[in-house]
């Protein structure tokens, strides 16, 4: 089966990304597939490249490359919610006036339309919030 | 009563507090620009969302009932709420906006199992 | 003691703010808070000795001004909030 | 319809949950879910027809675990959970 | 019963679903760590932090448990729990980790009044 | 009076932000002093430079650093809340081998330390969260 995941928690604020990632390795694990992750409202806050948990800790983006890189999986994100909670691209950074960003690749930005088209593309769409 | 790509958009979360209610409507708007059937339902707290008498916030808030009033212009008619969700907030039907259906909370079983979309925010 | 509730009354931060009330006590509701116009049945309004207070900026944001106003309760200003602090050694935010 | 829960029994995201239910639906408890194993009265056990599962996992971590075994209430483990995706086309989470 | 600087950290929020919980506790640990007398409270979700069958959570999640576990170490000897509250979830004492003391919720207006400093998390 | 505030929740999150300005402005337009701000918890989302709201909207971190600009208020920043959550510095990004950041002065990263000296320090110490 076709599976899309929607996450709208962040890190440390919810345990959404946690679970999401628990059902996605069991998904994968279990032969299904998954088309993409759509990051919407907090859960932009898992591409922050700036993430800097302490050593013994999960660090959360690098999970989700982790399941990008062995997968396929796409990591979608919103531009309108990241560029507002301060989540964006060099590219975007640029646009913007600023020198820094904090979202790079396999992580992307795109718009809220990308998710609808997740849910239509998918057999089944999972929120985790 | 199902067409094509019909979707329900679930609204749950207050006014000012969070984002949420604002970037719930945001997907029901781009639904709507997409050209799907799109119904919004307010449960609990969402229902704060449709106060008439709402006005500008606090310096820099800004207003989600701008919003709510544009949701028509959208082709969003099917504004839903249940009558017992009105009650427990003592909110009666004409506090609220224009355009909003009321249905007892004894449909909403039948109402989810109806749309092929269903978005919870 | 001046407590400071910002979620709706049968929250469990609301909860938890009644059961730490010390006669004489003061709250203010904000944010979210001020839906306690709504409910007359809140345990909140039965308190004797405590006064509470809503923020008028955000009872008008959230379109229950004019309820607050049938009800007859006590509406202030941000400025009175701070006076409110400035009488008040012991303060908790309820969240 | 499969229903996925993610607040304690007495939140508002557990009581809209309630009010969608039609018989047949399967919910799956996870995270602060759990906690409904804490409490035998909850309106979700009394509905007939349909079924609830916990995430072990998350009642392990929480430390009900050995709570929710002795109420009799069935566990499932994550791969359960994706069998329960598999077998339902309109899933819907309450958080 | 005020000793100078005497402080309550109010712990209300449960495990592993924020890291609200850990926070708070930081707090604590810092102010003893800092030579400051530190009482916790814990109310409402914050309780059932305290449940001592806590294990390891979902792969990368990290348990709260050892750092209850490390109060006593740090001189945080009064962990104050309200009665009502382990009822309202069906818990009983020896449910949780040693060193718990039991108060009627009654209590808890007089405690927030003995403290020169409360924070509430 | 001396005041200080503790400000636990996100610009888009919580009213938190929006509340505690709206305080602050109050409190200094009455001739008080606000000593600091700390941000703690989801708080420290405020500092992200990054940050950027559509332009209609207020951008929260600058409404900060203007309190600080007039008023001189400090804006104290949790590092260990902070660098989880993936706000940091130039230097902590340099200690942590990251070429970008998202907090700079007048934020300043400090420990936990500060907060409770804050409350220690002033005559009010109130939580916006």
């Amino acid at each position: 089966m076709e599976y899309g995941l929607l996450v709208m928690g962040a890190p440390y604020r919810s345990a959404a990304p946690h679970s999401a990632l628990r059902f996605a390795q069991s998904v994968l694990n279990k032969g299904h597939h998954i088309k993409g992750v759509f990051f919407y409202q907090e859960g932009v806050h898992n591409a922050s490249q700036l993430m800097t948990p302490p050593q013994d800790e999960l660090n959360i983006r690098e999970a989700w490359v982790e399941l990008h890189r062995q997968y396929g999986v796409s990591l979608d994100v919103c531009i309108a919610a990241a560029l507002r909670r301060g989540v964006m691209s060099e590219s975007e950074a640029k646009r913007h006036g600023q020198v820094n960003f904090n979202l790079e690749s396999p992580f992307e930005l795109t718009g809220l339309g990308q998710l609808l088209e997740l849910q239509q593309r998918c057999d089944r769409l999972i929120t985790f919030a | 009563m199902t067409e094509p790509n019909e979707r329900l958009v679930v609204i749950r979360h207050a006014p000012y507090s969070s984002n949420e209610l604002r970037e719930g409507l945001d997907v029901a708007l781009v639904a709507a620009a997409f050209g799907q059937a799109v119904s919004l339902l307010f449960l609990g707290q969402g229902v704060l969302a449709l106060l008439k008498e709402q006005k500008a916030g606090a310096p820099g808030q800004k207003s989600t009932l701008p919003t709510i009033d544009m949701l028509e212009m959208y082709d969003i008619e099917t504004i839903l709420v249940p009558t017992e969700t009105l009650q427990n907030f003592n909110i009666t039907a004409d506090q609220l906006v224009d355009g909003v259906t009321l249905l007892p909370i004894s449909d909403l079983p039948d109402l989810f199992q109806r749309y092929d979309y269903v978005l919870n925010f | 003691m001046l407590h400071i509730l910002n979620k709706p009354p049968h929250s469990d931060a609301a909860v938890q703010m009644l059961s730490t009330l010390s006669g004489n006590d003061t709250i203010v509701l904000i944010e979210d808070g001020v839906q306690a116009a709504l409910h007359p049945e809140w345990q909140g309004w039965a308190t004797n000795e405590v006064s509470i207070f809503l923020l008028v900026e955000d009872a008008i944001s959230r379109g229950i001004h004019s309820i607050a106003v049938a009800h007859g309760l006590p509406l202030i200003e941000v400025d009175d909030f701070v006076v409110l602090t400035e009488q008040n050694e012991q303060i908790i935010s309820w969240y």
